[in-house]
């Protein structure tokens, strides 16, 4: 067990519960148990975060992720009356072409590591992921990306409306949800 | 706190980001349900998000640059989840169905 | 630029001014060429020419490398004269009744700009963008104007598309040879400047041997030739046979041969034999033809073999015969089609529904006479002294290509007859009613009147155009050198 | 910078403006407006004035980097080009009595994200610009929203825009572990000195082939052009437009300026790109030959579109090239712009009939409106590279300037030109047939937008010196 | 001014008047015009004969331009006149002024009059050009010129369309032959760079070539030869050539035009001496073709076509004697030979003209009551032509025999047979014409009326001119001295003739065989057809006979070996070929693009999810190349 001598427990155990969750996300026929182990594999990366020294990330992880979209995930889906296995299952054919495409895609990725060399360029690892360091970039170094995406946030608030706004000779969404 | 590196190769990170994001695109080539091959995407993109953390931890760059990449990514997320849920809104509400494999009117 | 310039601008004049006045402008225009020719570029100075290629006019086109350069000399200015000359017949060719004669009318005289711009370039890239200008508005008359009814489209794109995959291989070679200059040019004489290798001037050569092989066209390539012909209206099959095959020549003996001289030794039996077996199978197929119009085309194949195996021959004989026989088809097969197109007006030009003519139209049956002995190559016409010299330099070449490009003048002289009795002579069919035109007798007299000058005094015309074959004699015997 | 701030403000505008308006109503005065913007970048990028030191305290670069964002004489030629194309497609588009003019708004977002594109020097604002350009795009191809074609094309369009994207940023963070960096320039530093030792870190290589993998599906290269025929097809038609012009230059803009960085590693990435541009080409031509509906048809020839484009990076080239491609961006927006122009308004004149997306909507089009079918007849032949215009002269540049790097590639891509013909000129077929000949319902209306743009199609067709000596240097 | 230039300008100016203006003129003007254009040129000929005469050695030139000037080769359009061209040119000139004077009565109610004055001055200036020219190109141009003369005349009447094919093929069949010609004449240029007479025997005579070069120059040349003058197997176009006008028959196709083909020999006999195998050659030809045009004729019943055949029979004769080398004996019988024929020819078409256009022998009969000046003038034609003693025809064939018998004995037996076959062939035609009664139903014999004033004089002057033809060229035996001929030419040819090696006790043998031969068909003929009143017919044509009365079927030989392939190839390549081999080779990528590109629809089947998938496999395909590569 000489591999696991050297890595951390935590490490290997939260590993663990994310790979788990997500192949759970993958898996499940119901959408809604799909969402809540999407959430918890949202939560395992959160600690991922934690480990790696990012706590605010791992924070608005929390946040943003589990916290805003999974809840937006969820209530669309029950918005929809998806919230039951209604999703025929495909053919073993294309299970297996999945798996082969996923499964070619990660050897051929992990295989490309065998050689991999990585710059390295020590910093003081322990502050950097806090919320002071990462304000003083973001206002600094990334303040043009940082005001530019509000032009993608109203965007896309322009486009969720327009989707969404109901047009006069449209149905209703109301007597659609009825069925 | 000291770095998880003292004792862990970030090759291990990278390895579980590949899988993350194979699971996730896995699940983007077998699912069906337009919410669920949403999700998938999301997946992905938490992979990447781990990723550029461990990146960043592990060459302990300064400038966090990883970890900003990451908010870009989730403010990039957020609004594609919006603007997603609600294509995918607007489909159900004409077909009922938020099964993908059933769009193949358009082709050649 | 007045010879690209004036055509395009006569063009609009034309489409203003409408069906009446169009031919009008045609001629003004051709008269005005003409006489430009006469007066800036005196005969006299043609034949005692020393320099080779003179540049008369230079202007910046895409970079500071890349010109619109336009030079002259004899056979630029005999192919001019040819363009320019034959231009106001084709247009004469349409009835005045016609509807859309005006705007054949422009269409035309927008492929003269193309193609005088083709005789005059003296830069790669303006000898190519020419070279589809011309194209264009040949094929929008086919289109627009051809008589196939609803198969037109595909034959006109099938000529257009085949035509343009063939320049497409001139482009290439052309880009080609530009990347081997240093200055990063595509003028004339830097080209020629250049030394190639055996591979590189193979692939050169090959590029232009498209383009020009399926112009011209040799044997193989000729798939679109006949349809297009058939089919199009009167006006575009004069320009498509009488003009735009010169093209592919021209570029053979201007282009071709000069830039690719290194591996011409390697081609040569190959595009001799493809000229002969296309000299044969067009004579042997028109022998039997019954639409009028496809027999031409057909015995244009034949033709245009000939004169390409004599340029082929690399032989000053060759190339004189040759040069000699592009005007004089030029104006034989623009007589005969014009004969064809005054000949369905009358009663159709299906072979078995035509008979005894020359009944009705005497004077007619005997200057269509012309045009056939002409194209027949009787002596004392001038079809004889180029197809002499052509297959005396294919005779030298190769004895028994000789014999086999001489059964042309059986050939010809077989379906040629048989084209005529079967219109002219014979029991009177149908009833023709109709006069022929006044204005349709004047092309006819003036063409007519050429096939027997140059049969009779052909080398006042070798005489031009000899300084300039001598130079490019000289540049391909350069060229050669090269390599061994 | 200037031209994105008046795109943005426009947008901003007409968005408020215009919330109880008919669209219409806005439509002249954001082409006005964007003719502004855009003629402001090219004045800008003649060097005659500079506006830059206006925005120096947003876009100058940290501790001694170089800007994110960054609009030099070639970008802002670019952006010009782009602003004006865009102008010209919203001034083509139908007039519609829709009210609200978000639409056009999210267009011009969309267009805010092309221009970062174009701008970007750093991988998060390329990530960013490439979402702002595409966001609204899955917005607007679903934007008829009762039409279930133009649903599909939203939903295919999104799910294959967003996976594109994952793997986009898979790319990024590996290029991120290699090298520390998102700066193109400084990502080159890294791997040159890595070359320098004889290593070229495999992390990095593939984080540039999945950067570039996202970046080819911009573009709609194959393999990743699945999406373009369906979605060109379902979205509404000036989406669609907008959609072929604007997303493949500005993806390809930022693909070229992305690798740029990299030229020294030519041989390779040329040995992937090489054959995916041979295989863009002849499935695109290919491909469009057998289409039954225009817009499926321009939708390939964007395709064979994307593989000429692909072109120009596999040869050496610097910035004294760009202009090429500021060029042939012209040709292409110009061309294709009309196209779709015509296919729109000849689809909504004929769609009583049953088929009102096949060819046959021209029938007769040279008997009805000579003078439309004439320009017509200049925007298809300078898509097809005829010489006397402008698509001809962006092609010839193309092909002698990718003659430098591959000479099978240049054959190729003359053979999908010849290819390409036969498709250019189906419409000939229904619009100068005789068949079709009415005389009753003539007329001789004319688009004056469309006929200046194929003025400018022959103009500069003739005279590219202006281009070459004036605009573009 | 230059007489050579007023001899071949005038009958140009001829043709340029009729031929533009005819149709204004009056037909007397018209008519006289044509006439007097080659009367002139004749009294020109004439008037230079006393030049020649005074001078062993003179030649009068005339340069008119060059024609051609390329890589060293200058061809010039120059003529000359020497012995051998102003020979011919008196013949061509005179015999063409007899026929001029005729065909105006002849012609008188065609309404293509005018015309028919135009073609025949527009052949008699090229056949001046052809024999006039110093070089081979001026022949050429005669040569096809009088080509492309006697294809009009032969379709002069063009609305019947067998006598327009009957043009096409003479046409077509001399173009055969101009073939082989042009090419010699490239051969030529190739070997000594000229093609002045001059330049080339020069050449000859310095050794430029060799012996296997000459002979294919000068087979090239034969085939010319061959085809002009209707030898095997260039022959069958001159039967059909009767379709013509009569006065055409007798002036292009007996008298001028054919023995072009022995001009041309006799102009380059330098090389036909050096290429002894060419001469056998011709020997042989021409021996098989007068016997097998002599056995056709023996069975034909058409008058013209009799005539045709003998014509193409004599025209053996006298490749024969050329075959043996015997040069001026070959032009001693195409002189008397022109005399005769065109007598023949006339007096036929007097015949036919008289009878109403009939043309076949068997519809005539006892017509020597009705036309005696045509019976008479007929009847010396006849004699001359069978050899009846010391009319023209018996001395210039006995000649011939002489020298054949010298040459080859085998060959004389069969030549001696041919001049039988000859005498048979005459007499069976001018018996069942002229004697016997009159059989045709449809026309009333009283109604058959001598020929006008105008066509009876030429025939008169002919006939006196068969009589004492033979004075041109007597033999040695008789004057003890050479011909009159024979001194003529001695200046020009350059090879001496052979001498007599025989005495003179055998030529008396070979004069009483001739006469033996004569005396026999005339008897065998009288008894068949004068005493037994025979009258061919159709019935008749059985076994060899049939063969002959059919031509041999050669005409169907060279439809079925020739013309029908020919046709037949043309229709594959045509309709065949064109559309299945070429049309796929140009366009055929065409529908294989067409079917690649449907294939798209297999992947492209709007399905997202297979989208995605391919997406991934290409993405996958990328790494792999990026990383195993």
């Amino acid at each position: 067990m000489s591999l696991f001598q050297n890595l951390p427990i935590a490490f290997l155990i939260l590993s663990f519960i994310t790979i788990l969750c997500a192949l759970y996300v993958v898996t499940s026929k119901n959408p809604v148990h799909s969402v809540l182990a999407l959430i918890l594999t949202f939560f395992s990366i959160s600690a991922h975060y934690v480990l790696l020294n990012a706590q605010f990330l791992a924070i608005v992880n929390l946040m943003v992720y589990a916290g805003a979209i999974m809840v937006l995930f969820l209530f669309v889906l029950m918005l929809l009356n998806l919230n039951k296995e209604s999703e025929p299952i495909k053919s073993n054919l294309w299970a297996i072409a999945a798996s082969i495409s996923a499964g070619l895609m990660l050897v051929v990725i992990t295989a490309s590591f065998q050689k991999a060399g990585i710059a390295i360029m020590k910093g003081n690892t322990e502050e950097i992921g806090l919320v002071k360091n990462l304000g003083r970039v973001l206002m600094t170094e990334y303040l043009v990306p940082f005001e530019l995406s509000g032009i993608l946030f109203i965007a896309a608030m322009v486009g969720a409306v327009l989707l969404g706004k109901k047009e006069k000779n449209s149905e209703e969404l109301v007597n659609l949800n009825n069925s | 706190m000291l770095s998880i590196f003292q004792n862990l190769d970030i090759s291990h990170y990278i390895y579980l980001s590949c899988v993350l994001f194979s699971i996730g695109l896995f699940g983007v080539l077998f699912r069906r349900n337009a919410i669920v091959l949403l999700m998938c995407i999301e997946l992905m993109l938490n992979a990447v998000n781990l990723l550029l953390a461990a990146f960043t931890e592990y060459m302990g760059d300064p400038n966090a640059n990883g970890q900003m990449f990451v908010f870009f990514i989730m403010v990039v997320a957020a609004a594609e989840a919006a603007v997603g849920l609600a294509i995918i809104v607007m489909v159900y509400r004409n077909t009922r169905k938020t099964d993908v494999s059933f769009l193949d009117s358009l082709k050649d | 630029m007045e010879f690209i310039l004036g055509p395009i601008l006569a063009a609009f004049i034309a489409r203003l001014l409408g069906n009446k006045l169009t031919v009008a402008v045609a001629g003004l225009l051709s008269l005005t060429g003409i006489a430009i020719l006469f007066v800036n570029y005196p005969v006299t100075s043609l034949i005692n020419y020393q320099e080779s290629w003179k540049t008369i006019q230079d202007y910046p086109w895409l970079d500071s490398t890349i010109h619109f350069t336009f030079g002259m000399d004899g056979l630029t200015w005999i192919l001019l004269l040819l363009t320019n000359g034959l231009m106001p017949f084709i247009v004469l060719s349409m009835k005045s009744e016609l509807p859309n004669r005006h705007q054949i009318t422009m269409l035309a005289l927008l492929m003269q700009a193309g193609l005088n711009g083709v005789f005059m370039s003296k830069d790669g890239l303006s000898f190519y963008i020419f070279w589809e200008l011309a194209l264009i508005p040949i094929y929008f008359i086919t289109l627009l104007y051809s008589e196939s009814g609803k198969d037109n489209f595909k034959h006109t794109i099938r000529f257009f598309i085949y035509t343009f995959l063939g320049s497409l291989g001139m482009l290439f070679s052309l880009i080609y040879l530009n990347s081997l200059t240093e200055s990063g040019s595509f003028a004339y004489k830097e080209l020629l400047k250049l030394n190639l290798t055996y591979q590189q001037s193979i692939g050169v050569s090959i590029g232009f041997l498209l383009a020009f092989a399926v112009k011209i066209p040799l044997f193989p390539f000729h798939g679109w030739q006949a349809n297009t012909y058939t089919f199009a209206p009167a006006a575009g099959s004069m320009l498509l046979s009488g003009i735009m095959l010169k093209m592919g020549l021209y570029g053979v003996l201007r282009w071709f041969l000069p830039l690719c001289g290194e591996t011409l030794d390697v081609f040569q039996p190959y595009l001799i034999t493809l000229s002969i077996i296309g000299i044969i199978y067009g004579g042997i197929i028109a022998i039997r033809q019954n639409d009028m119009k496809r027999l031409v085309a057909y015995s244009s194949l034949s033709h245009v073999g000939l004169i390409a195996a004599g340029f082929f021959t690399l032989s000053s004989t060759g190339f004189s015969g040759g040069v000699l026989q592009m005007i004089v088809h030029g104006i034989n097969v623009v007589g005969l089609f014009y004969s064809i197109e005054i000949i369905q007006q009358l009663s159709g030009r299906n072979l078995n529904n035509l008979g005894g003519l020359a009944k009705k139209y005497p004077v007619f049956a005997v200057i269509f006479f012309f045009f056939v002995i002409g194209t027949a190559a009787a002596p004392l016409t001038n079809g004889f002294p180029g197809e002499f010299m052509l297959l005396k330099s294919v005779f030298s070449y190769h004895s028994i290509s000789g014999i086999f490009a001489g059964l042309t003048i059986i050939l010809c002289a077989v379906y040629m007859l048989r084209m005529y009795q079967f219109s002219m002579l014979g029991v009177e069919k149908g009833n023709a009613e109709q006069k022929i035109e006044l204005l349709q007798w004047f092309p006819l007299a003036v063409l007519s009147i050429f096939v027997i000058v140059l049969g009779i005094f052909p080398q006042y015309f070798l005489d031009i155009v000899k300084p300039s074959l001598d130079q490019i004699m000289l540049e391909i015997s350069n060229a050669k050198g090269v390599l061994s | 910078m200037i031209a994105l701030l008046v795109t943005f403000l426009t947008a901003v505008f007409i968005l408020f403006a215009g919330i109880q308006k008919q669209e219409s109503q806005f439509k002249n005065i954001t082409f006005l407006l964007l003719l502004f913007g855009g003629s402001l970048a090219l004045i800008e990028s003649q060097g005659i004035i500079n506006l830059e030191p206006f925005f120096g305290k947003i876009l100058e670069g940290y501790m001694g980097k170089e800007p994110m964002l960054e609009f030099g004489l070639f970008r802002l030629m670019a952006v010009a080009i782009i602003t004006l194309i865009a102008a010209f497609i919203i001034a083509l588009m139908p007039a519609t009595n829709r009210k609200g003019s978000d639409i056009l708004a999210l267009m011009l977002f969309s267009l805010c994200g092309a221009q970062m594109m174009i701008g970007s020097n750093h991988l998060v604002m390329l990530f960013l610009g490439i979402e702002i350009l595409s966001i609204p795009l899955y917005v607007l191809s679903g934007s008829d929203k009762e039409n279930l074609f133009s649903n599909e094309s939203a939903i295919k369009y999104f799910i294959m825009g967003s996976f594109s994207t994952a793997i986009l940023l898979l790319g990024s963070a590996f290029i991120y572990g290699g090298t520390g960096t998102f700066y193109f320039s400084d990502i080159n530093v890294k791997l040159s000195f890595a070359a320098h030792f004889g290593e070229f870190p495999i992390l990095i290589k593939l984080g540039l082939v999945l950067t570039l993998v996202g970046l080819l599906f911009k573009i709609s290269a194959v393999p990743f052009h699945f999406w373009s025929p369906d979605v060109y097809e379902g979205a509404p038609n000036r989406v669609a437009s907008f959609m072929a012009i604007i997303v493949k230059i500005a993806g390809f803009i930022a693909l070229a300026q992305f690798i740029q960085n990299f030229s020294w590693m030519q041989g390779w990435y040329n040995q992937f790109l090489i054959p995916i541009s041979m295989i863009t080409i002849l499935l695109g031509n290919i491909a469009a030959l057998v289409q039954k509906t225009v817009k499926r048809t321009l939708a390939y020839s964007s395709i064979s579109h994307a593989g000429y484009l692909l072109m120009f990076v596999i040869a050496p080239f610097g910035t004294a090239n760009m202009w090429i491609i500021g060029t042939y961006a012209l040709a292409y927006g110009l061309g294709t712009s009309l196209l779709f122009y015509f296919m729109d308004k000849y689809s909504l004149e004929s769609q009583t009939s049953e088929t009102s997306k096949g060819f046959d909507i021209f029938n007769g089009m040279f008997y009805k409106n000579k003078r439309e079918s004439i320009i017509f007849t200049v925007a298809i032949l300078s898509v097809a590279g005829i010489p006397s215009t402008i698509g001809f002269v962006a092609k010839f540049h193309l092909f002698r300037h990718s003659f430098e790097g591959s000479t099978l590639l240049t054959i190729v891509a003359l053979i999908g030109s010849a290819i390409s013909i036969a498709y250019y000129f189906k419409p000939f077929k229904n619009i100068y047939s005789s068949e079709f000949s009415v005389e009753s319902t003539t007329s001789n209306s004319i688009n004056w937008i469309a006929l200046f743009m194929s003025i400018v199609i022959i103009a500069l067709g003739f005279a590219p010196m202006f281009l070459t000596h004036g605009l573009l240097q | 001014m230059n007489s050579i230039a007023l001899i071949l300008g005038l009958p140009l100016i001829g043709f340029i008047i009729n031929g533009v203006i005819g149709k204004q003129l009056p037909k007397i003007v018209s008519g006289l015009l044509g006439i007097s254009t080659i009367l002139i040129a004749f009294i020109l000929t004439a008037s230079k004969l006393s030049q020649f005469v005074s001078n062993e050695s003179f030649s009068e030139s005339l340069k008119l331009f060059t024609f051609l000037n390329v890589d060293n080769l200058v061809l010039e359009a120059s003529f000359k006149f020497d012995r051998l061209s102003i020979w011919m040119t008196m013949i061509i000139t005179g015999i063409g002024t007899l026929i001029h004077v005729y065909s105006m009565a002849y012609m008188w109610n065609d309404e293509g009059f005018h015309k028919f004055f135009s073609y025949l001055n527009f052949f008699v200036f090229n056949m001046l050009m052809l024999v006039l020219g110093s070089n081979f190109l001026m022949l050429f141009f005669g040569w096809e010129g009088v080509g492309l003369c006697s294809y009009l005349l032969i379709g002069f009447w063009y609305s019947r369309p067998e006598y327009g094919k009957a043009a096409r093929k003479a046409f077509i069949m001399n173009r055969i032959g101009d073939l082989g010609l042009l090419l010699g004449m490239f051969l030529l240029i190739h070997q000594f760079g000229t093609l002045d007479y001059d330049g080339v025997i020069e050449g000859i005579s310095q050794g430029k070539t060799s012996a296997g070069m000459l002979t294919a120059i000068s087979m090239l040349l034969f085939v010319g030869a061959m085809g002009k003058s209707a030898q095997i197997p260039l022959y069958t176009w001159l039967p059909d050539a009767m379709a013509g006008p009569t006065p055409v028959s007798a002036l292009i196709h007996a008298a001028t035009m054919v023995t072009a083909g022995i001009y041309l020999i006799v102009r380059t006999q330098v090389l036909f001496e050096m290429a002894p195998f060419t001469s056998e050659f011709i020997f042989w030809i021409g021996l098989s073709t007068s016997i097998l045009a002599a056995l056709i004729g023996l069975k034909q019943n058409d008058i013209k076509k009799v005539l045709a055949y003998s014509t193409v029979s004599q025209l053996g004769f006298m490749f024969v004697a050329l075959g043996c080398g015997a040069y001026t004996t070959a032009m001693f019988h195409l002189t008397t030979h022109a005399f005769f024929k065109a007598l023949l020819f006339l007096g036929a078409g007097s015949v036919i003209h008289g009878v109403h256009h009939e043309q076949d022998i068997r519809l005539m009969g006892g017509l020597k009551s009705k036309m005696p000046i045509t019976y008479i003038t007929f009847l010396i034609g006849t004699l001359a032509i069978t050899g009846f003693p010391f009319l023209s025809g018996f001395f210039s064939k006995d000649e011939i025999l002489t020298h054949v018998f010298e040459h080859n004995k085998i060959g004389y037996g069969l030549m001696v047979f041919s001049a039988l076959l000859t005498g048979i062939y005459m007499f069976r035609m001018f018996f069942v014409t002229f004697h016997g009664s009159y059989r045709n139903t449809h026309f009333s014999f009283d109604k058959v009326h001598e020929s006008p004033m105008g066509m009876t004089l030429p025939l008169i002057v002919l006939a006196v001119l068969s009589l004492i033809g033979g004075a041109l060229n007597l033999p040695e035996y008789l004057t003890h001295q050479s011909g009159i001929l024979a001194n003529w030419l001695k200046p020009i040819l350059t090879i001496e003739e052979t001498k007599h090696a025989i005495s003179h006790s055998t030529e008396y043998i070979l004069i009483g065989v001739a006469i033996l031969v004569f005396v026999t068909a005339l008897l065998f003929t009288r008894s068949k057809y004068v005493s037994n009143h025979h009258v061919p017919k159709d019935e008749e044509s059985t076994g060899v006979q049939g063969y002959m009365e059919n031509k041999f079927y050669v005409d169907e030989l060279y439809n079925t070996i020739f013309v029908k392939p020919l046709e037949g190839l043309s229709d594959i390549l045509g309709n065949f070929f064109e559309s299945k081999v070429i049309s796929p080779l140009s366009f055929g990528i065409n529908s294989v693009l067409t079917k690649v590109g449907k294939l798209n629809r297999y992947i492209q089947d709007g399905n997202i999810e297979k989208y995605l998938l391919y997406m991934v496999i290409g993405v996958v395909i990328l790494i792999g190349i990026n990383l195993f590569i």
